[in-house]
């Protein structure tokens, strides 16, 4: 018990929960702005791959930082366009134009890979971001030691969950976004296209993913590797359900996701660690993750027309 | 006067509008004209091509053929927002609503550019409470839409086009499911607007409300323009007979012969169910060959007093007792077995299944026995035999039993139901508004059914907001108020203000 | 634009749109083996040939289909009853688990070892579902979530078991169980190549679903309950234990492609059992627009795509994740060309 | 290289062909050396090569037929999660040699497979007692992807190792449950060195990186990462696959091909792993632990000595 208390009480711990969060945030977000205008997007985990492999080959090809982030930002973007032309204007079930998306962005992702280099057996690696300086934050315990050990991208992360808040509830195009994914109807009977609405939407939502993959291949780490996005993706769609779709309580949600995980890191160095299978601690996530769930967003409200696509002139 | 003159005093003009859904022709080569500050009645039965019209209109659909004109200047076809850009609004047949979001937000939804940097609330939350103010529509704008009233949300609907300063408004039976005081609060807003320069055209089956407000009457069938007419030379009769082609009266109910008491509750009381009222302390006694009808304002228990009939809930205390025997283990199952026939309020969500053919929704509640199933292997051809009696024996006009019901319009798909309930032969009815926004053939039809049952020794209770149809067809009314029930009027034995006055909450036990 | 269905589709319509999807994936599948240096016109036959140009890849084809019509078929049935099932993975962990255990520890003899385990596996798969199902019944916890996030615990759950208590102890160290004996493993249909009885079991189960879909007062209710739940309620349908009951058929046949895997192919549980059927299972479901025996033909059409251009890749020498490319390229294909025999693209 | 003549000449005329089927990218550690291997023999014109990697356990029997039927001669590989799938298919191929993977022991009814594992154990070991010489906390963390038989006895290898010079080192050893996650690694690394790890084992990417960016020492494995960590990576244990895969070839070229364990040329005695050069920490260890290196080596090689193979899940200490 002491022990759990010394792990909380350190900033390391809450800096590898603000570093383990960071990729959730974004690839959240962007799920979120998605399912809150009625899309339902499967295709994250592999828009995530391809976000980790774009930004980083972007680098090592000689753009910079910068411009890498941007580049997984179009890279996603463009098979996030893929995804709303199936599944906005014809309709498609959103369940198999997202698992085909993912199937697709990974394996052409590692087939881009293998061709670009053959050769290679380890990837290369390129000088991923680094934490920002802060020589007054450093100073202050724990809270500014952990927010000082951040790169620019962890920091990005959350001026993108204030920039989505602030756009869904505070300006025309959220509350168009809003209600496209409870009653498309009301958008369209106030003179804007449903259809641009949505696809704008699982558009940009795919740009965020693909960023939040980024993030693994240049600030968490500094190169790409086949199936390292190891399931992030789908976390993420639990993320917005536990967050009832809203942008807050889901970085809460990623927060503590992250936070579950950093422990379990820890306590399997701790005399648990000794008695307890290492699966049991990798567990601990996903197991509080549905207790929280159960706890927390009971009847959430779920956007009303999400997986519900809209056809004008049917009724 | 005649409107084919004075361009200057036409705001909106069709055009040869067509429209072609497969085999269908829904509108047919229709045109005409609509004034300045004219309220102009679109009347016709069912699937006669109203709502379609006015979706060419708005540009929810594209015409085949045809064109619109705003103020002279032709509309682009299929683009609501150079429709609302035009000045012109429309308050829909179902809601246009997102239940997720404010009042406010509801009614600032596309009014301004999708990149502006803010919503200007504060601003907007003015015009709203200026515009309630003008036109007596009153609602809270800060309130999340999915919790208000039906009423309400048309309050919402119509200030929706009145923000956008709609000077043509199209209201597609927009009081379907308004009470009487509802619809006369809605009718004072119109007169004003229409005084200050609102021309509107307004759907609705309900005759003496389009002799109440129209200046004119347009009337269509199977999708063409039949008739037109000025309201001041005509009547409800006359109207009616244009609609269907044929004349019709309401039905008279003989008198009743009420005998033994089938359903009794005692002291009943039921949960309030978020913001809907529970049952406080309820007696009634529906009696076999007796119509009991339930009056009162929505929201004061009907729901309650339905679910609870339905097998839905369970009293939380009191006694309920069927054929003198209480109730034990109460569920929608239960319900059916005791012989209670139910008649939904609302047909699309609660009494059908909408991608189901008419056949699966015919058996919905007999599926489950003999011999429709046995040993849960179901019987197909006798759930279609099943469906084609009903069919038959109550002019539900579809293409046939295999027709998935979607396609039906309400009033076929109310005849089903009644068939559905009628053929089980129960000893008890509920029919909770079962007739809202039908047609006036249709309306008929259903009552005389419900008539037929009672002479046939069924004990009908009769929920309806519209207090002349309660009047019209009970042989004794209750009123609900905030859950608790007055006593029993027999026919006759109170006027329609005297009821209203119980409505209001007067008269009962524990009114302070 | 806007969709508009069109009554009657003429047969060059319903055939010649899915032909073009199929060409379509061909002409990606060329270019993409252009890309690596490999000759762009031999792609077609060697992906033909891969898939069913012999007897031995018709049966791996076949084989391929056989757990991919199970977790099919489980997910036609749960969403059905708008039932989101997305943990059909775990589900057929569950299956091969308990196919294992019981055909390992019980030491029944063959003939009533397989029906055993066959009745486990269904059991512990219901099982697995009826939790999240609970769940969603009881507290209105959204089940896409839970089932989802079961797959991971299920993963780490069985690494456990592999690990420690159901090790093989002879398996000098490797992470799996033992082996089943031989007479507890379902016999192949053709001597010498892999494709087993669970095949025909996986037929048998397309046709009883369809049959209880279609007959049944269940299938009945399960239909009426996801088409619209609050009809169905009102009605009598008892909703909630209708949920439950498809609960335990979804979990069922997702753990019969566990038991299958192991039972028909593998002989024992290893990890890496499946290589995503569970999710695959929902493509298929979806594609076959969850009608039962549509199940059978879109798992042989995924199974035959990533079959045949898995081979294609070994005969053109290009990196193997074409197959996983040309999969997911058919499949959106294929399910835009499906729409469109049935609709027509229109302006306005 | 020096064999001999004859196979040399043989090969020549002849390339041998040979197929590898991974079911893991060839990026993957333990796969890249025989990936590697199978390249350089090619390169020299020795065989033909193809492969097909990430090819999942359901497909790998069916690979392997696809593979012997186009008419490879070698087929490498690995089964540890088909063993007994794999067996069948190698009876329906009696004229292909097969060489895999495997954590049994060759089996005469299994005439043409020939079994191998990465056993390095004694270059782990070695490189456990340089890391034992250079950990002044003598608190050392192992990351692990999963505790198969292939990890753990190169980490008990090196665990020996450092005791040889620090005997009360303690260990952290977690296992991350995926061979490709460096993210998580790293996060995992970063909390061993948080609880006094001054020396990471490098068993999966991402762990010296997260040593690089603390500033502590890193022991590689199986491959030689120093040229990206120069002032980390200070030793590593390195496997050969060009040993087993040459011996192979030559039975396959002289048709002796047989059920046989070559396990054995992973041993450093027949050069199957070694010590990488120390290159940038070249005088930086403490001579005493390049002694002992020295003089156990050459025990290793003479047969003096054997390292302990322990392939039973490590634990923290
Ligand atoms: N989206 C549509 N697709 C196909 N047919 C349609 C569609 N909308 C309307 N129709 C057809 O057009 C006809 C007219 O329907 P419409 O809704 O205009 O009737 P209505 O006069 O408004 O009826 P009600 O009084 O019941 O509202 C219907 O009979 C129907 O067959
Ligand atoms: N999807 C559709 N395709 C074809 N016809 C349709 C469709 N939906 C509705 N209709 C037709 O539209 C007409 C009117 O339908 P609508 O739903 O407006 O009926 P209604 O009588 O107004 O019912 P209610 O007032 O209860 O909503 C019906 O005649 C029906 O046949
Ligand atoms: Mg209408
Ligand atoms: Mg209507």
């Amino acid at each position: 018990m002491t022990e759990i208390v010394e792990i909380l009480l350190s900033a390391s711990f809450w800096a590898a929960v603000l570093r383990i969060a960071s990729p959730l945030i974004f690839a959240t977000m962007g799920e979120l702005i998605c399912e809150r205008a009625g899309v339902l997007n499967l295709g994250i985990e592999g828009i995530m791959v391809m976000g980790a492999f774009a930004g980083w080959m972007a680098v090592y090809a000689g753009l910079g930082l910068w411009p890498g982030v941007l580049f997984a930002l179009l890279a996603g973007m463009a098979f996030g366009a893929v995804h709303a032309v199936l599944t906005v204007p014809f309709g498609l079930s959103q369940h198999v134009v997202g698992l085909g998306i993912t199937l697709l962005a990974t394996s052409s992702t590692y087939y881009a890979y293998r061709l670009s280099l053959p050769e290679v057996t380890s990837p290369p690696r390129i000088e991923p971001f680094q934490p920002l300086e802060w020589p007054l934050l450093e100073r202050i315990p724990v809270v500014g030691e952990a927010l000082a050990a951040q790169t620019a991208l962890t920091w990005l992360a959350f001026a993108v969950v204030v920039v989505v808040a602030l756009v869904l509830y505070r300006t025309p195009l959220g509350l168009a976004l809003r209600a496209a994914g409870e009653n498309p109807q009301a958008v369209e009977s106030q003179g804007l296209s449903v259809t641009a609405i949505r696809m704008g939407a699982v558009i940009a939502g795919s740009g965020l993913m693909a960023v939040g993959g980024a993030f693994l291949t240049m600030s968490a780490f500094s190169s790409f590797f086949f199936e390292m996005v190891n399931g992030r993706g789908w976390i993420c769609i639990a993320l917005v359900v536990f967050g009832a779709w809203k942008p807050g309580k889901a970085l809460l949600g990623a927060l503590l996701f992250a936070g579950f995980d950093a422990l379990q890191i820890r306590l399997q160095q701790t005399g648990l660690g000794q008695i307890v299978p290492y699966q049991v601690f990798l567990m601990i996530p996903y197991v509080l993750s549905i207790l929280a769930l159960v706890l927390m967003s009971r009847r959430a409200e779920v956007p009303a027309a999400l997986m519900t696509p809209f056809n004008r002139g049917d009724r | 006067m005649t409107h084919e003159d004075g361009a200057q005093d036409t705001v909106l003009r069709l055009t040869g509008i067509t429209k072609r859904f497969g085999a269908l022709t829904a509108n047919d080569d229709i045109s005409f004209g609509l004034a300045r500050g004219e309220v102009v009645a679109l009347l016709g039965e069912n699937g006669a091509g109203k709502t379609t019209l006015m979706n060419i209109l708005f540009g929810h659909y594209t015409a085949d053929a045809g064109t619109v004109e705003v103020f002279g200047r032709a509309l682009p076809p299929g683009q609501p927002g150079a429709a609302l850009a035009a000045g012109v609004g429309m308050v829909h047949q179902h809601f246009t609503l997102a239940d997720n979001l404010t009042v406010l937000e509801n009614i600032l939804l596309g009014t301004r550019p999708l990149w502006a940097p803010g919503l200007g609330r504060a601003a907007a939350r003015q015009r709203v409470a200026q515009l309630s103010r003008d036109f007596g529509l009153a609602v809270h704008p800060d309130a999340r839409v999915g919790a208000l009233s039906v009423g309400e949300r048309q309050r919402v609907e119509i200030l929706k086009a009145l923000y956008r300063d709609a000077r043509i408004l199209i209201l597609d039976e927009p009081t379907a499911v308004l009470t009487p005081q509802e619809t006369e609060a809605l009718f004072e807003t119109l007169r004003r607007a229409v005084a200050q320069g609102l021309s509107v055209i307004f759907i609705s089956h309900k005759l003496h409300e389009v002799t109440a407000i129209s200046s004119r009457v347009l009337v269509l069938r199977h999708g063409r323009l039949v008739g037109e007419v000025a309201t001041a030379r005509t009547d409800r009769h006359r109207l009616a007979e244009m609609m269907v082609g044929a004349e019709i009266s309401a039905p008279a109910p003989s008198v009743a012969r009420p005998g033994a008491v089938l359903l009794e509750l005692d002291g009943v009381e039921t949960e309030a169910q978020g913001n809907a009222t529970g049952l406080r302390g309820v007696n009634l006694a529906l009696r076999a060959g007796q119509i009991t009808g339930l009056a009162g304002v929505s929201g004061n228990g009907q729901g309650a007093l339905a679910d609870l009939l339905s097998g839905l809930a369970a009293p939380s205390a009191g006694r309920m007792t069927l054929g003198g025997a209480e109730v034990a283990d109460w569920s929608p199952r239960a319900a059916v077995a005791a012989g209670i026939g139910r008649i939904p309020e609302d047909r699309h969500r609660t009494g059908t299944i909408a991608d189901f053919t008419l056949t699966e929704n015919a058996v919905l509640e007999s599926y489950a026995r003999q011999p429709v199933s046995r040993r849960g292997w179901m019987d197909r051809a006798e759930a279609r035999r099943r469906a084609e009696a009903i069919i038959a024996a109550y002019d539900v006009r579809c293409p046939g039993p295999e027709t998935r019901i979607r396609l039906l319009s309400g009033g076929n798909m109310q005849k089903l139901i009644l068939g559905r309930v009628l053929e089980a032969a129960p000893s008890i009815i509920l029919a909770n508004q079962p007739v809202r926004g039908l047609d006036i053939g249709a309306v008929t039809y259903v009552q005389e059914r419900l008539i037929a049952a009672r002479d046939a020794g069924a004990a009908v209770l009769l929920i309806s907001e519209d207090l002349d149809e309660v009047l019209a067809l009970s042989d004794e009314i209750r009123v609900i108020s905030e859950g608790r029930l007055s006593p029993a009027f027999p026919r006759g034995s109170r006027s329609p203000a005297e009821l209203g006055q119980w409505m209001a909450g007067h008269g009962f036990d524990d009114a302070a | 634009m806007r969709l508009e269905p069109i009554a009657a589709p003429t047969p060059a319509r319903r055939l010649g749109l899915p032909a073009l999807a199929l060409a379509a994936t061909v002409v990606l599948a060329s270019g993409l083996s252009m890309l690596a240096g490999a000759d762009p016109l031999a792609t077609f036959g060697q992906i033909l040939q891969g898939a069913a140009g012999s007897k031995f890849a018709l049966l791996e084809t076949l084989n391929r289909a056989t757990p991919l019509i199970f977790t099919g078929l489980a997910v036609a049935v749960a969403f059905r009853a708008k039932l989101w099932n997305i943990g059909a993975e775990a589900q057929l962990y569950a299956g091969a688990l308990v196919t294992v255990v019981i055909g390992t520890q019980t030491g029944l003899p063959g003939p009533l070892a397989i029906p055993a385990m066959a009745l486990a596996a269904v059991v512990a798969g219901g099982l697995v579902l009826l939790g999240p199902v609970l769940l969603k019944v009881r507290l209105g916890v959204d089940e896409v979530v839970t089932t989802l996030l079961l797959n991971f615990i299920m993963a780490l759950f069985i690494s456990y078991l592999l690990e420690g208590p159901l090790k093989d102890p002879m398996g000098m160290g490797w992470p799996k169980s033992p082996a089943l004996p031989r007479d507890a493993r379902l016999p192949r249909i053709v001597e010498g190549l892999r494709l087993h009885w669970g095949f025909v079991l996986a037929l048998i189960c397309a046709l009883g679903v369809w049959v209880m879909q279609t007959r049944t007062t269940l299938g009945y209710e399960i239909r009426a309950t996801g088409l619209n739940p609050q009809a169905a309620r009102f009605a009598g349908i008892p909703v909630g234990r209708v949920l439950v009951k498809t609960a335990l058929i979804s979990g069922g046949l997702a753990a019969l492609a566990g038991f299958s895997e192991v039972a028909g192919l593998k002989g024992n549980l290893t990890a890496d059992l499946s290589p995503g059927f569970g999710y695959t299972g929902i493509i298929v479901a979806m594609l076959a627009l969850l009608h039962p025996l549509g199940v059978v033909v879109s798992a042989l059409f995924v199974a035959g795509i990533f079959v045949g251009a898995d081979s294609m890749s070994r005969a053109a020498e290009v990196p193997s994740y074409i197959a996983d490319i040309l999969l997911a390229a058919a499949l959106l294909f294929m399910v835009l060309a499906i729409l469109l025999t049935r609709v027509r693209v229109v302006r306005g | 290289a020096g064999t001999g003549v004859l196979p040399g000449r043989l090969l020549a005329q002849e390339p041998i062909s040979v197929a590898g089927i991974y079911t893991v990218p060839v990026e993957q550690q333990w796969v890249s050396r025989i990936h590697k291997a199978a390249e350089a023999a090619k390169a020299d014109g020795q065989i033909t090569y193809t492969f097909s990697e990430n090819t999942a356990n359901t497909d790998y029997p069916r690979v392997m037929r696809e593979y012997a039927e186009s008419g490879a001669k070698l087929i490498v590989g690995e089964i540890f999660g088909v063993e007994q799938e794999a067996r069948e298919v190698v009876l329906d191929y009696p004229d292909t040699a097969f060489l895999l993977g495997s954590s049994f022991m060759p089996d005469p009814a299994y005439p043409n497979l020939a079994v191998f594992d990465n056993y390095i154990q004694d270059a782990s070991y070695l490189s456990g007692i340089i890391a034992g010489a250079m950990t002044e906390s003598g608190n050392i963390g192992m990351v692990g992807g999963f505790p198969i038989p292939e990890v753990n006895r190169l980490m008990h290898a090196f665990m020996a190792g450092v005791r040889e010079m620090t005997p009360e080192a303690e260990f952290q050893v977690s296992f991350i449950g995926s061979w490709f996650d460096p993210p998580k690694a790293k996060e995992t690394a970063f909390a061993m060195i948080e609880n006094g790890a001054d020396l990471l084992y490098a068993e999966r990417f991402g762990v010296s990186d997260a040593a690089q960016e603390r500033d502590i020492l890193a022991i590689g494995n199986v491959i030689d990462t120093q040229e990206e960590y120069p002032d980390t990576v200070v030793a590593s244990a390195i496997w050969h696959f060009e040993p087993t895969l040459q011996a192979a070839l030559a039975k396959v070229a002289d048709g002796s091909f047989e059920a046989d364990n070559y396990g054995v040329y992973s041993f450093m005695k027949h050069g199957g792993c070694s010590l990488a050069p120390l290159g940038t920490f070249e005088g930086k260890v403490p001579q005493a632990a390049l002694d002992l290196v020295a003089e156990k080596e050459a025990a290793i090689k003479s047969g003096e000595f054997t390292v302990e193979i322990d392939d039973t899940e490590p634990t923290s200490s």
